[in-house]
């Protein structure tokens, strides 16, 4: 391309957005709106699935020891535990502890009643890397001589399981509806101002503008345009975003929220990219149409 | 350029014949006036020269090209050497009276320094000199219509294409425009303009070619707008 | 109606002065020519008569109403009892020939019968019975020209402003819409008519208003297109 | 309205979408898609809000009772407590039963164990009608003779107070943000289709329309593609809940759907209305700045 080629392009994309303000202000407005949905989407299902692993890893085996156990054995029968694949830490409520809970808050003397011997077993908690491993581990764990009984709240661990599953499929469900919602209504807007200067294109044919020529302006406004609103959208998204996990954690402590400056970055990045590729693509196609004269 | 009508015929897709079985040769620096009366066929021959339309019957050729065969990337090439005065102006509503003239230089790649000779020149030529940052919508009809034959010329096409180049412009100005054409035609270029001026045509004495409803009734040279029998 | 100009001036908001301190009477029934070069402010006036424009100075009035004061409420009103013949046709690009002409007789609301009976009536005085169902981009320039006319003179109005009505006809097209118009100005209708078409002027010897510049230079009975002196 | 103004009226609008084809077409693709968005985001928040009142309502006190009570005086606490206002059940875990639950699974005998002395003390289980009530009612059964402890896991039903309380704000907000954005995405949509028709309504103002006259096609017509789009997103909403409710109350039978045809019902008028009024409203703001010539 010519330099005086290039000015033209540059000048007339300058021109056209002014000229044509409020149709850049419809189109920017879409995809800013479009974005700023699909945005708070991925931060929502980011954080739905964070939580979901978290809960997940949360799910513990209980493990009882028999009572006869000297300490020593129950150290053996702890590492033999923590040695085993998958197996996240293994923490040990002594039989004393154990009194010393269901004690608490009563008034009676629990262990002057049972004649000063604790009928309780020592108890292993086993935390996993993933919550698919219990079940396995539970098989393993229980064979090991000493232990008299292993238990994991069979039916809540699957229940977990099928929930986080169905969790993080309904949110990528959700995050591919909304993209292609988003994409679709960015290319009708641009359509429409497209649609809204087909005489304009038309002109510029039958004066011997090749297609090209035509389009690199249309292109280079499609994509400021999806820039500018992308900017606008991630400008929304970051500062609510932020501002409600401030908001949140003050208040939920309990409920991680991912906060990571990379995941924000991605995010951004992200919009921006899509914005900038949607508006140039959607001027393109749009154009194709008209350009047929 | 010349230009080729071998049996050309066109019907639009509503089944209306604009054209049948018309042919006519055009010798490059010919003038040749196009009349008729409403509905001739006049605008769809202009059409079916610079590609807006294509012939259904027959053969269309400029330059030995037969443009039912040109291929769509090689049109702008065409239109590049054409210049072509609208009947209804098709002027770009966003570009103001030198932009608008200016598009068709950028259009071929010319630089910034011949826009900025070549445009002011041509409307001092028609005397729009002092409108040139004017957008069209702030123009009168007449001026419209000088800006579109600016937009025609400034290129030094090799063929002009005038369909009605005078229809809102007072005598006066009419003249002036017709001295434009006479001149570029002098130079080389190929003119063919659909006109209803009868005035104009009788006194210039130049080939004419009448048409009605849809055939080529007649052609003269150096004709008169009626019939010389 | 009659029309009645006093010292009217019209400045577009980009400072350019189409109208200079104009005043004109116009008596109901007249048939009145506006001449001038291009850009000399015909249009202008035609604009102001039906509220296009609002004068910058000066009072337009039509039957004895100032149309500066004139209510926005009130402008159909106005506008339904004037027939306009535009310059460049304004004709709805999604609607029928047949349905373009309706549209001014729907707007006032006539019967489906009264439709049925007057659009064919006026589209062949005009000569497009054949093209009724036609759409405007399937016309040619004088055929869309000509139904601006019909559209204009359907509704008898009591006005017609006909900008440059014959711009892009054929002489003998252009006589028989004059015909038309005459015809209309014989049962009462005031006419006032943008012109370049010198022969016409010249033959009629109607009342002539040559401007220039914005300034109404000439007023004539029964005058030609360029000066008498 | 005379008759054959109204049969104009219906007549254009007809013609009017038939001519304009693809700009209703993106008209509708507009609502719909924006109602779409709407309309499951409304659906999230009601089940979200449902859950959340099912959690809360699951929050229990549970009651220990001194060991030296008889199970006539059980009985009389436990009709007390059940006498507390906002109080929704009261279920009674006898000593036996408590032993027996944490025996099971453990091979030696905790009774024999215990020297055939159970040392547990007999528990009521109070559920409440709102997760608000659990403390006030806490303290109000503390002081009941015969009651030994009061125990209501006081960190976890903040937390949970909290987080439903969050949950349900940040719902409102999320339906707010898509309520809006939904109108804004729509007039710009109608905007720009009445934009490529501005001329249109120019011609008709110079032929002498007066402005109802031009406005009522156009007033019709926006709420014909409101109520279709709307009719289009009302069939996807519904048939895509009804599906993913079917498919997780097989899957995840623990977590309960809101599924009443009321609230269906009340969804599809509550899209149908607002296509049809941001149509009807969008098409008649943004046709006034083109009726002022
Ligand atoms: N796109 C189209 N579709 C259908 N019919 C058309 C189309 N364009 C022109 N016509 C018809 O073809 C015929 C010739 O049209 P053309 O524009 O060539 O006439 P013309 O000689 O230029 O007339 P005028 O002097 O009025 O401009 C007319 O009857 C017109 O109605
Ligand atoms: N909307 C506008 N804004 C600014 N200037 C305008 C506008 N409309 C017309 N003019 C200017 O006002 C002057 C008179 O215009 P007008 O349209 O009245 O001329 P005219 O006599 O009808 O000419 P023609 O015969 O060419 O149609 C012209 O110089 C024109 O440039
Ligand atoms: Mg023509
Ligand atoms: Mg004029």
């Amino acid at each position: 391309m010519s330099f005086s080629s290039l000015r033209y392009v540059v000048k007339e994309t300058a021109l056209s957005l002014r000229r044509n303000a409020w149709m850049s202000l419809a189109s920017v407005s879409t995809v800013a709106i479009s974005l700023i949905i699909l945005g708070f989407a991925l931060t929502l299902v980011y954080n739905t699935n964070q939580l979901a692993s978290n809960i997940e890893s949360n799910i513990e085996i209980s493990v009882f020891l028999r009572t006869d156990q000297t300490p020593d054995q129950v150290q053996q029968i702890q590492a033999q535990i923590e040695g085993m694949p998958g197996v996240k830490s293994v923490t040990l409520l002594g039989k004393d502890q154990a009194l010393a809970q269901i004690q608490s808050g009563l008034s009676s003397d629990l262990l002057q009643n049972l004649g000063g011997k604790n009928p309780l077993p020592d108890k292993l908690t086993v935390k996993t890397d993933s919550a698919g491993l219990v079940k396995d581990l539970a098989a393993n764990i229980s064979p090991i001589s000493g232990v008299d009984a292993v238990r994991y709240g069979q039916g809540l661990v699957d229940k977990i399981i099928q929930f986080t599953h169905w969790m993080r499929w309904i949110g990528l469900a959700l995050i591919g509806l909304l993209a292609v919602a988003s994409i679709v209504l960015i290319s009708i807007t641009i359509r429409l101002t497209v649609f809204a200067r087909r005489k304009e294109v038309q002109i510029m044919k039958f004066v011997g503008a090749t297609d090209w020529f035509i389009r690199w302006p249309f292109l280079l406004e499609g994509m400021i345009l999806g820039l500018c609103g992308a900017l606008l959208a991630s400008a929304l998204v970051v500062y609510g975003y932020t501002g409600l996990v401030a908001i949140l954690q003050d208040n939920l402590t309990f409920i991680p929220l991912i906060n990571s400056r990379q995941f924000i970055m991605n995010l951004v990045l992200l919009m921006l990219v899509s914005g900038a590729l949607i508006g140039s693509l959607g001027s393109m196609v749009s154009l194709r149409r008209f350009l047929k004269v | 350029m010349f230009i080729q009508l071998t049996n050309v015929s066109k019907t639009y897709p509503n089944g209306v014949r604009a054209l049948i079985d018309a042919s006519l040769r055009i010798n490059k620096g010919e003038f040749v006036f196009l009349v008729g009366a409403s509905g001739a066929g006049k605008s769809t021959i202009i059409k079916l020269l610079f590609r807006e339309e294509r012939a259904s019957r027959g053969q269309v050729m400029i330059n030995g090209k037969t443009l039912n065969r040109l291929r769509d990337g090689r049109v702008p090439h065409l239109r590049r050497n054409i210049g072509i005065i609208f009947q209804d102006f098709k002027l770009l509503p966003t570009k103001s009276v030198h932009d608008n003239v200016a598009f068709a230089l950028q259009v071929v790649g010319a630089s910034t320094r011949e826009i900025r000779e070549k445009v002011p020149a041509v409307l001092s030529l028609v005397g729009l000199e002092k409108k040139a940052e004017f957008f069209p919508t702030q123009l009168s009809g007449g001026e419209q219509q000088r800006v579109c034959i600016a937009r025609a010329v400034v290129n030094n096409p090799s063929l002009v294409l005038a369909d009605e180049p005078t229809g809102n412009l007072d005598p006066d100005t009419s003249w002036d425009i017709m001295n434009l054409l006479l001149n570029i035609n002098k130079r080389g270029t190929t003119i063919v303009m659909a006109t209803h001026a009868k005035d104009i045509v009788d006194s210039l004495r130049k080939r004419v070619v009448a048409m009605e409803r849809g055939r080529i009734l007649r052609d003269e040279e150096k004709g008169g707008y009626g019939s010389e029998l």
